[in-house]
């Protein structure tokens, strides 16, 4: 367990139109969460690409989630499907690197589930929070 | 065949690392791997691996108007006759071409300088010792390695050896401004205190290296340090055939570049001949370097490839590519390594302009049988010299000042582009500066300001290492203020 | 006459080239008939150098493959990237087909353009580490050697006097010398995914010794020895059962001893150590790029998703230029070994690349490299 | 100097970013130290100045910014407050104004997913904060101005549904002088206000009014109506959409058959009229769906047609015709109005309160088709057991909503519609007595609580409970076990016919239509509209907008009123004749690209095609998803105002070495 008062940090990329809008709508509902997760928008969960998600990791990431539309729902016909076929890979790949399987999720969310939304940041962080600091978390890095 | 495959070796560095060079029809060049080669089995580092762009062609000047070969020659013997001619060769070309040039110069009655200062003050029967050391396959049974280079960035097929001498048993003990992976510990510490805390023996090797602009004190250092511990020393060189030019062209009292740089500020030497050696490429201060060349009368380059002082050169003797000149060269082991190119335009231009000069002509084979007979009889199974002097008076040691240090490496002896495009501080600069991730860092010397990327390294406080040339430079160690951009 | 599926033992009309050939000289005849009637416009041959050395060339001159013939056991190099964008015939082990059709895939190979004359392979051998293997266990001086073969588990040398030594594969692996590591638990030895399938495994009786035997893999195959034939450069006849039961005996022998290796090569490594055993093994990296460089499967110029991260400026725990090639590579390597043997750090690179491709391609049931319409996984799109 | 010219020029200058961080009254500065981020801010490298307002959104705070553009000559501007969602075109046009290139805009959220997310933690929220406009700041700095692009719109609707929305919509956007193609999958337009008798608040008859409007829209020339057909297939984008319509077979000429009935009155064949009259009455296998439909053509059922021929001989015109097939249009359209309506909520499958079991249940739909004059039994209201006039009628509500077993939203219309159907009784039958066993009655708009009182005043009973058990006696009759929650009694009541009044759900039909169409999908199961306040009818798809029941449970007024809506926002495009497609799509670097193809499957809109070698992008057909991009290899595609450099910056900026 890290020292007392770590607080992890999470990286998660949302979809413009739908995980995004599900963050919006966590606000919307003041569903509070931990100050942990920074959102980075993209139009669609197709875009996040495996080098971003590696290189959250490697900047000092303690998780890094890839969120997106439902599966049918998705604004661009079946971007969130092409992203289910690559996170099976990046699963698989840190998986077998050595890294905590905790530390990387995938969750369809739409733009209408705010609490979902909320009680899934809680849930990763408290299991990261359990895991400790990334061990690809370079020294000195806040 | 289609296209053209060359066997040739690596200008980087001294270490001698075989490769093979692809031709294609257009003429587009790309780098091949020749694992039969000993030195290196193939393997590259990373300047070998963009030798691609490495060989920009020359071509032949007269006063600034292009011209062929053969004009360029009649120009070069027009002015060279009876002048007062400085001679710079410092082996970045093949054992044939050094021979011819030293015999151009001794058709003007000179000699041609290595560029290598050091050897001008130390005794020459320790010559042998730092000219040739152990072979590669020697360092991969030593039982301790002092390392006073850092092989990831300077000497990178070093690395390879030395993690095959821990995994013989060595223990390695470096003596650089970085923590390096394969040190068992680093020990950046006085001078004097080298031979009681390195603990090194007669079963330890120590590996240095020495270019033009090494201080010859510290070469005196390494040697004494050898020399009460009986270690065997290694020094690394930065150009190709460093070795085999230190050998053909004999003789102390050769001036070394900066040596030469003074000269021609102080308007004693009036007329300089370079053979692929580009002072603007191999002083520290390109601009002041830039700026003496200036000051010279005639300026004659013959060169392999297009560099900045072929652009101030009064003539220009183009040669061909070095991956196609027949030729062969002496690496750090005194292995003698050929090409298996057949062309011979810089051999001919030079017995040219020998002949011009009152000299006799030169031919290919002449020069080749020369080079078997004069180094490498001497050489011919490459056997460590015992260190045969007493110890040496080191003399005035001109001491570091600059906290701005340049980790010599081949990109930038040829001042040639490299993705590693940054400067390295510890975490205290980092912090005491305020510098954010992927934040630039401003270094200001009385020479201007430079912003460059930094990355974090466990090194002493206030330091800044650097592996690129940069402008605000003015020696390997300059000092620099440092701020957040 | 010839269909897809014979198999056939054959061997080159021209004498000198039969004699000097590792087996009948028939694959060196083949690629010079194709030369000469057209049906391509250059050949991919290795040009002799010494015994061991030699380089891949690209000619258009039969001489220049003529005198090419005979195998060369310690010259490991990958030929695929020399076939690109031309309408060319090439000599291929097994993983040199498997590059092509991965290449293929990636359209900078047209395989109809591209004639894959398949070698059986036993292994191969690194040319510095073979010259000190001679010295150390056969105590035979390199340059005598005339010749080598691997039959029956054992790596025999033939010198200038005639002579011939043997000594068994493991026991040579087993002191650090012998075939590369790719090699030892490589389990694809019959050139099943080229053109044709040729080799001396099976060549028995009278011929043995002096012909090859050869499978028709497909029609290009067919085309190939149609017009060998025509040209007069061979002659082949129907090889007997039993000729095929011992070719397929000695694959069978080879593919298990692949097999039997890769635990030996892989052993398992602890779930908490992994991530440091990963960090360690990467640690001396210089970041060349010769490992890209190299790769025949990699079909990228020099700016790509890997190279983009060349520069050591930011000071990650773990190769952002390693990981990325680690998840391209993981449907698509077919562990040929290049990228090891150019490192100039030593690193095991194709030993770390196939503990994440070959659990990968397991899983999903796909192997690289064999038939040009599978789709690479990672590519595999869900297209309602 | 072209203007691609003199946008790089202005590239190569020095950065200069503006950062404007938001208090939003206390929304942000509530858990935000808005100074301490701008203090923060002003020390990051390029960010020439870093202010803080209370509305940033607000005239002034937009004039601010003007301001500083112009004095300070920013070229990158940062705001940090609530959701791009909502503000980024706001901010964008606002920039713009300002003579700066709308793509240079940065927008980070700190309201929704900074200050509102951590009210408790000040200290958290505003280091988070620090370092999500960091990450901006970071992004801004890489920020490339970008031209959206001008796509001309065919002057042509496409208006999907018939219903009373769907034709409001039709003739508003015919009345402004633009084609409509009005496809509807039933036999005639109407929708379901068609089948219903009475209307609320007025009481006026639902088919006085839906008529003249049913015939209205026949008659307007600038209205295609495409009956009994159904949508396939819709490709390309705002202004620009291709539309496939299936028009399923009649098995009778359109243009010959009048609709006089003859071939009805021969057939032999009779089934339960479900689709019109909820399984009360029959038709026959060749039928026109209700008198007043249009186009008042008949059809064939073939599922239950005998092929007897009757038909064909009875028809005086020839017009049937027994192997019509099915038949497809094209359509080019600019816009598209989505009016697909709803489907009435079964109980059967739990025979909720008895639905299924006992005869004299049945639901507000087949009520409406037992009192309509024009219904199976002229208007007549009867008890399904023993067709007699029923004497105790109870209504129970919230049927299929408020219900966490079914639905839980309120389906809005079904209070209103019982206490309608409750004066009707009262008024036909005065000495019926009419319960309503209610939770709560809800009666929001115009006139709607002087109608609940009207009820009242007639003798209508209200019990506030809803039946706990519902059994049935010998005679049929309906025994409801009522708790009601008012007298605290438990109440058993002995009814002759009981109604549910059910809700409204998402059809089946619906949902086949949203996928085409790529319209997101809510909570509920009806679409999605892009805003509930800002957007209420328009979708996240340019060009495509949804009204009426297909956008939840309403009642007609106010789907009438969304049908307009859906017409004013839809014309928009019509009038103007172009669209502003976004600027952000996908960018190919030729000398990167090796022409491997691996991207071109990934495109679902067919944008990527292989030329020679290198790649070919129709930026009209990319959409700007990204998807390519993640599977190129090279690295040699990326996606404007979203590359993997600006992605990489943010990325790098969520740590720091030192504490923020």
């Amino acid at each position: 367990m890290a020292e007392e008062g770590w607080e992890p940090k999470i990286v998660a990329f949302c979809c413009n139109w739908c995980s995004y809008g599900g963050a919006d709508t966590a606000g919307m509902g003041r569903f509070q969460q931990p100050a942990s997760t920074r959102v980075i928008r993209v139009m669609c969960s197709g875009r996040i690409d495996p080098l971003h998600v590696y290189n959250a990791f490697l900047e000092g990431a303690d998780a890094v989630l890839v969120t997106g539309c439902h599966i049918g729902d998705c604004h661009y016909v079946n971007g969130n499907e092409k992203t289910e076929v690559k996170y099976k890979f990046l699963e698989e790949m840190l998986q077998q690197l050595g890294l905590e399987p905790d530390r990387l999720h995938l969750n369809w969310i739409s733009a209408s589930e705010g609490e979902r939304f909320a009680n899934f940041i809680n849930e990763v962080t408290a299991k990261v929070k359990e895991l400790g600091p990334s061990p690809l978390k370079p020294a000195g890095v806040k | 065949m289609i296209g053209n495959v060359y066997q040739t070796v690596c200008p980087g560095c001294n270490m001698g690392c075989g490769l093979y060079i692809r031709e294609d029809e257009e003429g587009a060049l790309a780098v091949d791997f020749m694992k039969s080669s000993p030195a290196n089995l193939g393997k590259l580092c990373r300047f070998g691996m963009k030798l691609a762009h490495h060989y920009s062609k020359a071509t032949s000047m007269v006063d600034g108007k292009e011209s062929s070969v053969e004009d360029a020659v009649k120009a070069a013997s027009d002015k060279l006759k009876g002048a007062d001619v400085t001679m710079l060769g410092v082996g970045n070309t093949t054992n044939e071409e050094s021979l011819a040039f030293s015999k151009v110069a001794d058709a003007l009655g000179t000699v041609v300088n290595t560029g290598m200062g050091v050897y001008s003050e130390l005794p020459t029967e320790c010559h042998p010792t730092v000219g040739v050391g152990i072979t590669l396959d020697d360092i991969e049974s030593a039982k301790r390695i002092a390392l006073f280079v850092d092989p990831y960035v300077q000497y990178p097929l070093l690395v390879r050896r030395i993690l095959a001498a821990k995994k013989n048993g060595a223990s390695v003990v470096s003596v650089g401004w970085r923590d390096l992976h394969l040190a068992d510990e680093n020990k950046y510490i006085d001078p004097d205190m080298y031979e009681s805390e390195l603990g090194l023996d007669s079963e330890s090797v120590i590996i240095a290296d020495v270019h033009p602009n090494t201080d010859p004190g510290w070469v005196k250092r390494m040697l004494n340090l050898a020399l009460k511990t009986q270690a065997k020393i290694l020094f690394m060189k930065p150009f190709v055939n460093a070795t085999g030019v230190d050998l053909l062209c004999k003789g102390t009292g050769q001036k070394g570049i900066p040596e030469i740089m003074e000269g021609i500020n102080e308007g004693s030497i009036k007329t300089l001949v370079t053979l692929d050696s580009d002072p603007i490429e191999l002083m520290p201060d390109s601009d002041a370097a830039a700026a003496t060349l200036t000051k010279l009368d005639n300026l004659i380059v013959i060169s392999s490839r297009y560099g900045p002082v072929n652009k101030m050169a009064d003539i220009v003797i183009a040669t061909e590519p070095l991956y196609a000149k027949a030729g062969s060269f002496m690496n750090v082991e005194g292995q003698l390594l050929n090409n298996s190119g057949e062309s011979t335009t810089g051999i001919d231009a030079m017995s040219t302009l020998a002949q011009n000069l009152g000299g006799e002509a030169l031919d290919y084979q002449g020069l080749h049988n020369n080079v078997l007979e004069s180094i490498v009889q001497k050489f011919t199974k490459p056997n460590y010299k015992e260190l045969a002097c007493e110890v040496l008076d080191i003399g005035p040691m001109e001491e570091k000042k600059g906290n701005l240090i340049y980790l010599y490496n081949p990109f930038m002896w040829f001042d040639e582009p490299d993705d590693n495009d940054f400067v390295m501080v510890n975490m205290n600069t980092v912090n005491k500066l305020g510098l954010g991730k992927g934040a630039m860092i401003a270094l200001t010397s009385d020479t201007g300001t430079v912003n460059m990327r930094y990355r974090v390294e466990d090194m002493p406080d206030g330091l800044i290492l650097t592996a690129k040339k940069l402008p605000v430079a003015t020696g390997w160690t300059t000092i620099v203020s440092t701020e957040a951009v | 006459m010839v269909n897809v599926g014979d198999m056939l033992v054959g061997y080159a009309t021209d004498e000198d080239v039969r004699k000097r050939g590792a087996s009948g000289g028939l694959v060196t005849a083949v690629l010079a008939a194709a030369l000469e009637k057209g049906l391509v416009e250059n050949v991919v041959v290795m040009k002799h150098i010494n015994e061991f050395e030699a380089v891949p060339i690209i000619t258009d001159d039969v001489d220049e493959v003529l005198a090419s013939t005979g195998s060369l056991h310690s010259v490991p190099v990958n030929l695929a990237k020399y076939a690109m964008g031309r309408k060319v015939a090439m000599p291929a082990k097994p993983c040199d087909a498997q590059a092509v059709i991965e290449q293929a895939k990636r359209d900078m190979i047209d395989l109809d353009n591209t004639y894959i004359v398949g070698l059986n392979c036993g292994g191969s051998m690194h040319p510095v580490t073979t010259k000190k293997m001679l010295v150390a266990m056969y105590d035979i001086d390199p340059e005598d050697v005339v010749g080598e073969d691997i039959e029956k588990g054992k790596l025999i040398f033939k010198t200038k006097n005639g002579e011939e030594k043997a000594i068994a594969i493991d026991e040579l692996e087993e002191a650090g010398y012998g075939r590369r590591e790719s090699c030892r638990f490589c389990t694809l030895k019959i050139p099943v995914n080229a053109d044709l399938a040729c080799g001396n495994w099976g060549v028995i009786g009278d011929l043995a010794g002096s012909a090859t035997f050869c499978q028709v893999m497909n029609d290009k195959g067919v085309k190939l020895l149609e017009n060998a034939i025509d040209a007069g450069r061979i002659k082949v006849e129907p090889a007997s059962d039993k000729a095929i039961a011992i070719r397929a005996k000695v694959n069978d022998v080879m593919v298990n001893l692949g097999s039997t290796l890769e635990e030996k090569i892989f052993p398992e490594i602890p779930d908490e150590g992994r991530i440091q055993f990963y960090m360690e093994q990467m640690a001396d990296c210089i970041d060349c790029g010769a490992c890209k460089e190299v790769c025949p499967v990699c079909a990228c110029g020099e700016d790509s998703k890997c190279t983009m991260f060349h520069s050591l400026v930011d000071n990650y725990k773990m190769s952002m230029y390693h990981m990325i090639r680690l998840l391209h590579l993981t449907d698509s390597c077919i562990a040929c070994g290049q990228c090891s043997d150019v490192c100039p750090s030593d690193i095991p690179i194709t030993l770390l690349q196939s503990r994440f491709a070959i659990p990968a391609q397991r899983r999903r049931e796909y192997t690289p490299g064999m038939n040009v319409d599978d789709v690479p996984p990672f590519f595999e799109v869900i297209l309602k | 100097m072209t203007e691609q010219e003199a946008i790089t020029n202005e590239e190569s200058e020095e950065l200069r970013i503006g950062a404007f961080i938001c208090e939003c009254g206390i929304n942000i500065a509530g858990a935000v130290d808005c100074y301490a981020v701008a203090d923060y801010i002003s020390t990051l490298p390029n960010v020439v100045t870093s202010v803080v307002n209370k509305y940033t959104c607000s005239d002034a705070g937009q004039a601010e910014i003007k301001n500083a553009i112009k004095d300070m000559n920013l070229n990158r501007v940062l705001v940090a407050s609530c959701t791009p969602k909502t503000h980024e075109p706001i901010f964008r046009a606002c920039v713009e104004e300002a003579g700066l290139n709308q793509y240079l805009f940065e927008f980070v959220n700190i309201r929704e997913h900074c200050s509102w997310i951590h009210m408790w933690e000040k200290e958290d929220a505003t280091r988070k904060a620090k370092e999500l406009v960091r990450m901006g700041v970071a992004r801004a700095a890489l920020l490339e101005p970008l031209q959206s692009s001008e796509v001309p719109v065919t002057d042509a609707a496409l208006v999907i549904g018939a219903g009373v929305t769907g034709m409001q919509a039709a003739m508003d956007i015919a009345d402004m002088e633009h084609k409509v193609y009005l496809v509807e999958q039933g036999p005639s337009i109407g929708g379901k206000m068609a089948q219903l008798d009475k209307t609320f608040p007025t009481n006026d008859c639902s088919i006085c009014i839906l008529g003249p409007k049913m015939v209205e829209v026949a008659r307007n020339e600038n209205i295609e109506i495409m009956s009994y057909s159904d949508i396939v297939e819709v490709d390309g984008y705002v202004g620009n959409f291709k539309v496939k319509v299936k028009h399923k077979p009649r098995y009778l000429n359109i243009d010959e058959c009048t609709g006089c009935g003859l071939c009805t009155e021969v057939c032999p064949v009779e089934v339960p009229y479900t689709e019109f009259n909820e399984g009360i009455g029959t038709r026959k296998a060749i039928y026109t769906p209700f008198p007043q439909a249009v186009p008042l053509r008949a059809l064939v059922d073939k599922s239950i047609c005998i092929d007897c021929g009757a038909c064909i001989k009875a028809c005086e015109r020839g017009a049937i015709d027994m192997d019509q097939k099915e038949t497809f249009s094209e359509l080019d359209v600019g816009v598209i109005v989505v009016a697909a309506g709803y489907d009435v909520y079964d109980p059967e499958p739990n025979n909720e309160f008895g639905f299924g079991l006992y005869d004299n249940v049945i639901t507000t739909m087949e009520f409406e088709r037992l009192i309509n004059a024009s219904g199976p039994t002229m208007g007549k209201v009867v008890r399904p057991s023993d067709v007699k006039p029923p004497k105790r009628i109870g209504f129970v509500q919230c049927v299929g909503s408020r219900d966490k077993n079914s639905n839980i939203y309120c389906s809005s219309f079904c209070c209103m519609a019982s206490l309608k159907n409750a004066q009707l009784l009262k008024e036909k039958y005065p000495d019926t007595e009419v319960y309503i066993m209610y939770m709560d009655m809800r009666t929001p708009f115009r006139m709607y609580e002087e109608f609940y009182n009207r009820a009242r005043d007639m003798g209508v009973r209200f019990i506030r409970g809803r039946p706990a058990e519902v059994t049935e006696n010998e005679d049929h009759n309906i025994i409801a076990r009522i708790e009601d929650t008012l007298t605290n009694e438990i109440v058993n009541l002995e009814l002759d016919l009981m109604v549910l009044s059910v809700g409204a759900v998402a059809p089946e039909s619906t949902e086949t239509v949203r996928q085409i169409l790529k319209v997101s999908k809510a909570a509920d199961g009806f679409m999605m509209e892009a805003h509930p306040k800002l957007k209420p009818v328009d979708t996240t798809l340019d060009g495509i907008f949804i009204g009426g029941m297909t956008q939840g449970p309403k009642d007609i007024p106010y789907s009438i009123s969304q049908g307009s809506a859906c017409a004013a926002r839809a014309t928009k495009f019509l009038a103007q004749g172009k669209a502003m497609t976004e600027g952000i799509t996908a960018k190919v670097d030729d000398d990167i690209c090796v022409g491997c193809g691996v991207c071109v499957p990934m495109c679902p809109f067919q944008a990527l095609s292989i030329e020679d070698d290198k790649l070919k992008i129709l930026t009209a057909l990319c959409k700007g998803c990204g998807t390519c991009m993640a599977a190129c290899p090279t690295g040699a595609l990326d996606q404007s105002h979203f590359k993997n450099e600006q992605l990489l910056a943010q990325v790098k900026n969520v740590f720091a070495y030192g504490e923020v």
